[in-house]
């Protein structure tokens, strides 16, 4: 029953806002066909204000985070008195859809004005240091939480699609009921609620208590399948990987706290103010050094935290856990934090000449390199790993090239299709034990019982290639595009992500033409083997297999005993919801703001796009602002051509090399290319050997200094401690013989003895 | 000592004429003593060091105490003070003791050891 | 008095576990332990929390001299730091006895008594406002912890015994000079002597910055030995590798503090103008002991051995906040001290309870015990992510202030830093530290989260691996017991994972884990003043390189708000605001 | 304030010391004589070491002989005026040859007899320093009653040759025990004694003559005694008294002060005093001994017999059960270890 409530509630909150802003779709046209630089400026100068003057939010808004605290616990006592059930899913979904139903509540509360944008909910007083007089001689680091629409979006996807996948997993992972699901569901809400703190919190304090939860839940989920060692080692690498990046957030954390005397949000934004003024006025030397090294610090940990470049390394690796895991923590919601970081911070980036050219590379690049490596693997789930990479990528090159609605809104429909693709190769995975090899694979859509799959598959990999107008990927990444032809500074950026976009559409069909049309094959893998005597394995595929003998056709007579497994309802219903969704977030593309729906939201936000013109601004020393076009057409109307006809080329090389004429599972027309791209291929299926470079660059000469070291401490600072030890010692046991306990000796001595003290004596006395 | 006395030209001159009428002692006459003295106790305490046979070893000490003896003596000649001489005494009855308790150690290790090497009798590892 | 009857508490019921039949011990020790944390209870109750700066609970130097010409006496206080230490003494106390039931079954009332006279000392430390009263309880933890190495410890438990008392001992009498040091130069210029360590600190801030200087390098290096600081360190490793389970725990919680405590409570204060000579360089050893620590931790293969490492890097965390001497650093490393006793605590308790059922704390021998012991393994994880500074839990606190009092405590702040004027950075204070040194010792964090999770990762995680004779049983429940070879050992009785008793020797820790992580706000705001007098008496009279007058004392209220964490450089630093130890410690609470 | 140990100390100390002490005594000797032949003196005493017949004693002995033969002439040349007399000579070559011997000679009961010739030569040197008594006790002592115990010890200790066991000297008695460090240690050690006592001996002065009569004083019985038994003075006259004068600090008597039974006093002066009122050597020391040092005589006694029963505890037989666990021992010795000789069985 609460299930069904539950469901009933995702629906109703998942259409609600869509049918809310429908209504107001045309005035938002209007205003997006305005001219942008004009009413930039002034959108600037009155968000900023009130960004400024926080009002105080409702208490009850502490039970967004609180609900899924409460899931973790009645998860964990789950665990305590090991229960044998489903219960900690039911009860996860419960309380995650609670959490979902208030975050809505608290959406139209703000969107309605009823809760001021922005306010704060202070819930009690976490840290608090004063070393002098005033506020301004002390941290504040209340847990509190701070409300705007960009929280508002960023948290009804994250509950939403948590909940959603709280509900798939409990099928998922039934598997495991009694063994490890009740530490799953207590890891999934504590992730919940980790991100929950990480976007809602109103200090950057409480964001790092977020940003590193979620990394310990993400390091708990992702060697959720503890026995396998690579598991352990994918696990440690993500929480190692991201602590570097922790890092750089922490230290621009104390920097704010250093130069603004806080770490508040709402007195970071009012005392940045000034500088912001000054920035629109062209007065770049009035904003000191400092205050452009704040946002280098903290996009290291948005790097770290969304796989960007040069830390992407611990995302692919991330796949080793569940897949649910995948699905929510490594596809929509944990990494897109350093997006939200960065349109967080937004004012702050802006401040810096350097800190949004560097974003906008740096997701460039990332998103290449990623495309690159996905475009030659051959496990499904690796290459949706880096299709994320990639996405995010995209992501921060929107932030960077001052679109930062269009990164948003890649954020909220990218965790729509991605979790839904990550969901299908879950199923797949799920169905045929584990296997992933796409050359192994093959008709799995067409098989009885997938269909579902296939269909989300389909609609996952059109809204990741970008299919025009019907995806709603095609719209967002349009817009991302569209915002870095525009920009002048950032042609090549564009440049780069239509190249990406093209790659994008190729690896993501590939993946699509061989695993779910064609000839039906497969191969089980390995898990029905390898974790059939395991508590922890997901095995029951096995059992389930041999249930429904005879129903379901045969792939391979050498796996006579082995039967894939159709998904059951609850992840049938999941991939369905998804499916739906990712088509109906379009529509958010033409209600609300004057770019959709999600740039009325980021508009009322510290992300403030008001700040392009600004920058612009001051880029041009207060001159005219110039709008980049494309080949001389309006840039953002031109790439909604250019990219549909760069994703329609990708998809159409894919069918030709991946599913024209391909009669077996393992080899296609792709295979003949190969030598044409010499070792490429190869070094692209390596992964550009960047794991091997770290690990021969950082890993491995701090292994031997860490050796260095240990032989440092035993020989040389324990050597000294033991020398001042030895010499007593030594003098003792050289001394030792002449104690031999004869006569003669001491007798010797004492008359040597004698001797030179009346020698000494007579010499004396002269 | 009338036997001694009666010894022709031995004691007469010296002896005698100072027991009369002791004429003061030259201090390079002590000196001469004194070196005898020191001879003597050298050459007891080499015989100590070197010897390993007990019972000679105590023969030494006795060596020294003779030397001391004779230091004690001259000194008393020579300040013409009987303390010296009293010290002697003392010497005699602690030589004497030394030797009773000495050679009745010496008797109870021979019987253990059968052996007079002082460098047996140590329990010690060196 | 109350003080006094605090630490003649655990002294009487060591000497009742002394006559006492054997049987009896533990429970006598547990009694005598529950009851000075009863009175610990009954302290906490009765502090006056509003005055956190003053001393309470006085027991004054007139009626608890014991030597009068040289001024010796037991005087006896406590202010709000001293209180939280010895709340942290007197609770870890009951723990390492019950954590003892099963481990000691030999020597049974000589390992009590020895502990019970233990957290005499310890407490007397804490409380102790004589320096040679304080000197005497700081040495006397020597001898039972010296005691329960060399019986209880493991197979080099000798060497490691004689190493860490030698060691510590040696730095203590080098602190020992200092301390005579300064009271000598006072009994010369007063004609009175006296080891009032109040006095003797307001005499101290007073001598020249040479002299100073030696005063600090004596105390410093006896307190760092102790602590230990990085060249100082090797001690513990095999200290703690070698002692028993209690003993690590009380080594790591409660000993290494008393360090770090004389730092914040004698070193800083007594000389003031060398430490802001030195805390550069002091920093300096600090994050070099931070990163070196946690490199060595990475490559170690005995569990312990790794904890005892991490120790090392924490304490660097610790000492560096002390070393950026602002009411941020100071607190962070006070929160630390306690931090750091309750996580490092419970994983000496977790690896004990491992050597208890395995005898081994090699991570070749042990491997994915999740399977086997899920109970416990939780505990590791939990207490691993304390140890990494996982926001939430209390290291992250403590470690984060640590790290931002060095970041803030530089100078160059708004003198022209990264372009920043005056007035520019409202959030730093005076000091030599700044953001490098935070930001080296930061990557301290990426190195905790290597080792601890490549410990985890080895012990908790992966592949089931037991030593050669565990695995392949059956373990039901009694895994052990009924098993031939084995069966003689006590760990027989222990079930495969956690018993009751060890689970409830775990559970408090965790609590306070989870209580300090989630809401130190209290015990900060408790710590305030009596850290903001100690800093800005620092700052004040470390600022004042010129010979300064001794200035007559005057009443102020506890400095924390006075202007003296004013950004700006050591020359602009305000004329000394004098304060009135001596007026507050007369005023006792109750 | 303050007492500061420089560094300055003791180098200070060490500057101090001055190798010309060592050349104080050239008021008694040449110094370079002296010790070049205390070093000829010890290589040669090294060399009469017994080694087991690897060194020429004879040689060794010789060079000692040298040695000491040139001390002595030094010695003398320094002080021809006044020379000891001839029996000096005689009695240290004797004794300190004797000494030699007693060191060097392999045979214990040699060397206990060369000690007696020692003994008697010391006497000798008694006699001349007129010390009678001593030189009597000194013989009867130490040559009857202390060595003849040594030879009944080392009689004991020594296996008697036979005709199965030729006689056959152990190798601690024919091998000497580090030679050369001990020489050197005594020669060092006699080098430095004669220095310090040379270099002081210069500055002490004899007392002035006939002080041995102000004993006479304190015998006031004896000297009554004596003069009524040579009829000095009469039946009825008593020792009254005694005039002293006093030169030099140092009292010495003038006259006896007799007094008869009518009160009337007369002196007698020293000139007509008998032979026999002379104070002697023994009385000397008898006076010296029971005057001013009674409870060192009392010290002596607890010695002496605190040494008897010493002697009579020692050298008991052990009782049986020692014997018992020695036996015992030895066979658990010989279990474990099968080449271990029988014991003391």
């Amino acid at each position: 029953m609460g299930f069904m409530m539950t469901l009933s509630t995702i629906l109703a909150t998942l259409a609600s806002p869509i049918a809310a802003l429908a209504q107001s779709e045309a005035a938002h046209a209007a205003s997006q066909e305005a001219g942008h630089a004009a009413e930039h400026v002034a959108h600037a100068a009155e968000k900023i204000e009130a960004i400024a003057a926080p009002g105080v939010g409702p208490m009850w808004l502490l039970l967004i985070p609180v609900l899924p605290l409460v899931g973790f616990v009645l998860s964990a006592l789950c665990a305590a008195f090991r229960v044998k059930s489903k219960l900690p899913a039911w009860l996860t979904v419960l309380c995650l859809g609670a959490s979902f139903a208030v975050t809505l509540g608290m959406y139209l509360q703000v969107s309605s004005g009823q809760i001021a944008n922005p306010s704060v909910a202070t819930g009690f007083e976490w840290i608090k240091v004063a070393w002098g007089a005033g506020d301004a001689h002390s941290i504040i680091a209340n847990f509190g939480l701070y409300i705007d629409s960009l929280t508002c979006l960023w948290m009804l996807f994250v509950t939403g699609l948590a909940t959603l996948i709280g509900l798939y997993a409990s099928e998922y992972m039934a598997g495991d009921v009694g063994a490890g699901y009740c530490r799953f569901y207590a890891a999934f809400n504590l992730f919940v609620f980790s991100m929950s703190c990480l976007v809602m919190g109103d200090n950057l304090l409480l964001l790092y208590l977020g940003w590193e939860g979620v990394g310990l839940c993400s390091y708990l989920l992702i060697g959720y399948f503890y026995k396998k060692p690579s598991a352990v080692e994918a696990g440690k690498k993500a929480f190692i990987v991201n602590r570097i990046g922790d890092l750089g957030l922490a230290l621009g954390l104390m920097l704010t706290a250093v130069h603004f005397g806080s770490i508040e949000y709402s007195v970071i934004f009012a005392k940045a103010q000034p500088y912001l003024a000054a920035l629109s006025e062209g007065r770049l030397g009035d904003i000191p050094a400092v205050v452009q090294l704040i946002p280098v610090l903290l996009m290291i940990g948005a790097f770290g935290k969304s796989a960007q470049l040069p830390l992407y390394v611990w995302l692919p690796d991330a796949m080793e856990g569940p897949t649910p895991v995948s699905a929510l923590i490594h596809a929509a919601t944990m990494v897109t934090a350093g997006v939200y970081l960065v349109a967080r911070a937004y004012p702050l980036f802006l401040l810096s000449e350097t800190a949004l050219p560097i974003v906008a590379w740096t997701g460039a690049l990332t998103a290449l390199l990623a495309a690159t490596i996905g475009m030659a693997q051959f496990d499904i789930k690796r290459i949706m790993a880096y299709s994320t990479v990639s996405q995010l990528g995209y992501m921060f090159a929107g932030l960077g090239v001052l679109t930062s609605t269009g990164a948003a809104f890649h954020v909220f429909t990218h965790a729509f299709f991605k979790a839904m693709l990550f969901l299908s190769c879950g199923a797949v995975m799920h169905g045929f034990a584990g296997q992933l090899d796409l050359r192994k694979l093959s008709g799995v859509g067409s098989m009885p019982g997938w269909r579902v799959v296939g269909i989300a598959m389909l609609v996952g990999c059109l809204n990741l290639a970008g299919f025009p107008v019907i995806t709603s990927g095609y719209w967002s990444k349009d817009m991302i595009l569209g915002g870095a032809f525009a920009n002048p500074h950032m042609v090549a950026i564009g440049w780069i992500l239509l190249i990406t976009a093209g790659l994008t559409a190729y690896y993501t069909f590939r993946v699509y033409f061989r695993v779910f049309v064609g000839p039906k094959y497969f191969e089980p893998g390995d898990e029905v083997h390898g974790h059939a005597g395991d508590d922890h394995g997901h095995d029951h595929g096995h059992d389930h297999a041999h249930a429904d003998h005879g129903d379901r056709g045969h792939g391979h007579d050498a796996h006579a005993h082995f039967h894939p497994h159709a998904p059951g309802w609850a992840i049938n219903t999941v991939l369905a919801i998804l499916a739906v969704a990712a088509f109906a977030v379009i529509g958010l593309r033409f209600v609300g703001g004057h770019e959709g729906w999600v740039s009325g939201l980021i508009e009322h936000s510290s992300a403030n796009y008001g700040g392009h013109a600004m920058y612009a601004a001051a880029a041009s020393h207060g001159g005219e602002h110039a709008h980049a076009t494309f080949f001389g057409y309006d840039a953002h109307q031109a790439m909604m051509y250019v990219s549909g006809v760069v994703g329609f080329i990708g998809i159409a090389v894919a069918f030709v090399l991946h599913y024209a004429g391909r009669t077996t599972a393992a080899k296609s027309r792709a295979d003949a290319l190969l030598p044409l791209v010499g070792p490429l291929a190869k070094w692209a299926q390596g992964k550009w050997y960047v794991d091997e470079l770290y690990n021969a660059i950082i890993r491995v000469p701090l292994l031997v200094a860490a050796h260095v070291f240990h032989l440092i401490d035993k020989a040389i600072v324990d050597g000294i401690v033991d020398l001042f030890g030895w010499v007593p010692k030594f003098t003792g046991s050289s001394l030792r013989p002449s104690q031999s306990g004869v006569l003669h000796g001491y007798a010797l001595s004492m008359a040597g003895g004698l001797a030179v003290l009346v020698l000494i004596v007579v010499m004396v006395m002269r | 000592m009338n036997m001694l006395a009666s010894i022709p030209g031995v004691l007469d001159a010296a002896v005698l004429a100072q027991a009369s009428a002791p004429a003061p002692m030259a201090q390079s006459q002590l000196a001469h003593y004194m070196f005898i003295s020191a001879a003597l106790f050298a050459i007891g305490l080499i015989g100590f060091l070197t010897r390993r046979n007990l019972i000679i070893m105590f023969l030494c000490t006795e060596l020294m105490f003779q030397a001391a003896g004779v230091a004690l003596i001259a000194f008393s000649r020579f300040h013409m003070n009987m303390t010296g001489q009293t010290f002697v005494i003392f010497i005699l009855t602690v030589a004497a003791a030394e030797a009773a308790m000495a050679l009745a150690l010496v008797v109870l290790l021979f019987r253990r050891r059968e052996s007079l090497n002082a460098e047996e009798f140590s329990e010690m590892k060196g | 008095m109350m003080l006094a009857v605090l630490i003649l508490i655990p002294l009487a019921a060591a000497v009742m576990v002394a006559v006492a039949p054997a049987s009896r011990a533990r429970s006598i020790a547990m009694v005598g332990m529950l009851a000075a944390a009863a009175m610990t209870g009954y302290l906490l109750f009765s502090f006056d929390w509003e005055h956190t700066a003053a001393q309470q609970f006085t027991l004054d130097e007139e009626s608890s001299r014991l030597i009068g010409p040289l001024g010796v006496s037991v005087s006896m206080s406590v202010d709000s730091i001293s209180m939280m230490l010895v709340t942290l003494t007197a609770l870890l106390g009951p723990i390492c006895v019950a954590a003892s039931k099963t481990a000691i079954t030999e020597r049974v009332k000589t390992y009590y008594a020895w502990m019970l006279v233990l957290q005499s000392a310890m407490l007397g430390v804490f409380c102790a406002r004589d320096m040679i009263f304080f000197y005497t309880c700081f040495e006397f933890t020597l001898i039972p912890m010296y005691i329960m190495i060399s019986l209880w410890g493991s197979t080099n438990r000798k060497k490691a015994a004689a190493k860490f008392f030698l060691y510590t001992f040696t730095g203590s009498v080098i602190a020992l000079a200092g301390i005579v040091y300064v009271a000598w130069s006072y009994a010369d210029r007063h004609g009175t002597w006296t080891f009032d360590a109040d006095t003797l600190m307001r005499w101290s801030r007073s001598l020249p910055a040479a002299t100073q200087g030696w005063v600090l390098g004596a105390l410093l290096l006896g307190f760092a030995v102790k602590v230990p600081l990085f060249p100082f360190h090797t001690w513990l490793p095999l200290a703690h590798t070698e002692a028993p389970t209690a003993g690590s725990v009380i080594l790591a919680g409660v000993l290494l503090k008393l360090g770090t405590y004389g730092l914040v409570r004698f070193a800083l204060p007594f000389a003031p103008m060398a430490f802001v000579t030195y805390s550069p360089a002091i920093a300096a050893v600090c994050v070099v002991g931070i990163l070196y620590g946690g490199l060595i931790c990475w490559v170690q293969n005995d569990v312990k051995k790794l904890v005892a490492y991490s120790s090392v890097a924490h304490l660097g965390f610790c000492v560096l906040g002390i070393a950026s001497y602002n009411v941020m650093g100071v607190t962070g490393s006070i929160l630390y001290m306690i931090n750091h006793g309750l996580s490092t605590g419970a994983l000496f308790l977790l690896i004990g309870m491992i050597y208890e059922r395995y005898h081994t704390r090699s991570m070749k021998e042990l491997g994915g015990l999740a399977a086997k012991m899920p109970v416990w393994s939780t505990f590791m994880v939990f207490f691993a992510m304390a140890s990494v500074g996982l926001p939430g839990l209390n290291g992250f606190v403590s470690e984060f202030m640590c790290l931002f009092g060095a970041f803030q405590a530089s100078d160059q702040w708004g003198a022209g830093l990264w372009g920043t004027a005056a007035g520019q950075t409202p959030g730093a204070t005076p000091g030599h530290l700044g953001a490098w040194v935070a930001a080296i010792a930061g990557t301290g964090m990426v190195v905790a989260a290597m080792y601890l999770l490549y410990m985890v990762g080895k012990v908790v995680w992966g592949p089931l691996v037991e030593p050669a004779g565990h695995g392949g049983h059956d373990h039901g429940v009694h895994g052990h017991g009924s098993h031939g070879s084995h069966g003689q050992n006590d760990h027989g009785v222990l079930p495969r994972d956690l018993t009751g008793r060890e689970i409830g020797v775990l559970v408090p820790l965790a609590a306070l884990c989870i209580y300090l992580g989630v809401y130190p706000s209290p015990v900060i705001k408790a710590l305030k003043d009596p850290v903001a007098l100690t800093t800005t008496d620092v700052v004040n009279f470390g600022a004042a390189r010129a010979a300064m007058p001794l200035v007559p004392p005057a009443n102020t209220v506890p400095a924390g708000h006075q202007q003296a964490g004013e950004h700006g450089a050591a020359g602009q630093a305000p004329a000394p605001k004098v304060d009135n130890h001596a007026g507050e410690n007369k005023e006792t609470a109750r | 304030m303050g007492c500061r140990v420089s560094v300055h100390g003791v180098s200070g100390f060490l500057l101090f010391l001055n190798p010309a002490g060592l050349m104080g005594i050239d008021a008694f000797i040449n110094p370079y004589l002296f010790y070049g032949a205390v070093v000829l003196g010890g290589l040669g005493i090294a060399m009469a070491l017994p080694r087991g017949g690897k060194t020429a004693q004879i040689v060794g002995a010789v060079v000692a002989a040298l040695a000491g033969v040139l001390v002595l002439v030094g010695l003398g040349i320094k002080s021809v005026a006044s020379l000891p007399n001839i029996y000096f000579y005689i009695f240290s070559a004797i004794g300190l040859g004797a000494a030699v011997r007693v060191i060097s000679h392999p045979r214990p009961v040699y060397a206990a007899l060369y000690f007696i010739l020692t003994v008697l030569s010391s006497a000798g040197l008694f006699l001349l320093l007129s010390a009678e008594f001593m030189a009597m006790a000194l013989i009867i002592v130490y040559a009857g009653a202390i060595l003849i115990t040594y030879l009944f010890v080392i009689m004991l200790a020594t296996q008697a040759p036979s005709e199965a066991r030729p006689e056959e000297l152990a190798e601690y008695d024919t091998v000497a025990r580090e030679p050369i460090a001990a020489t050197t240690a005594g020669f060092v050690l006699l080098a430095v004694l004669t220095s310090l006592a040379f270099n002081g001996m210069s500055t002490l002065n004899p007392p002035p003559p006939g002080t041995p009569d102000s004993v006479l004083v304190q015998i006031p019985r004896k000297v009554e005694r004596v003069l009524r038994g040579y009829q000095v003075i009469q039946k009825d006259e008593k020792v009254e008294g005694f005039n002293r004068v006093s030169g030099d600090g140092v009292a010495a008597i003038e006259s006896v002060i007799v007094k008869n039974a009518e009160g009337k006093t007369r002196e007698i002066a020293k000139e007509a005093w008998p032979e026999e009122l002379r104070v002697r050597n023994v009385e000397q020391l008898g006076l010296n001994l029971l005057q001013d040092h009674p409870g060192s005589i009392e010290i002596a006694g607890v010695i002496l017999l605190m040494a008897m029963l010493g002697a009579v505890v020692l050298s008991r037989r052990q009782v049986q059960i020692d014997e018992d666990a020695k036996r015992r021992h030895s066979q658990t010795l010989a279990e474990t270890t099968p080449q271990a000789p029988g014991g003391a069985a």
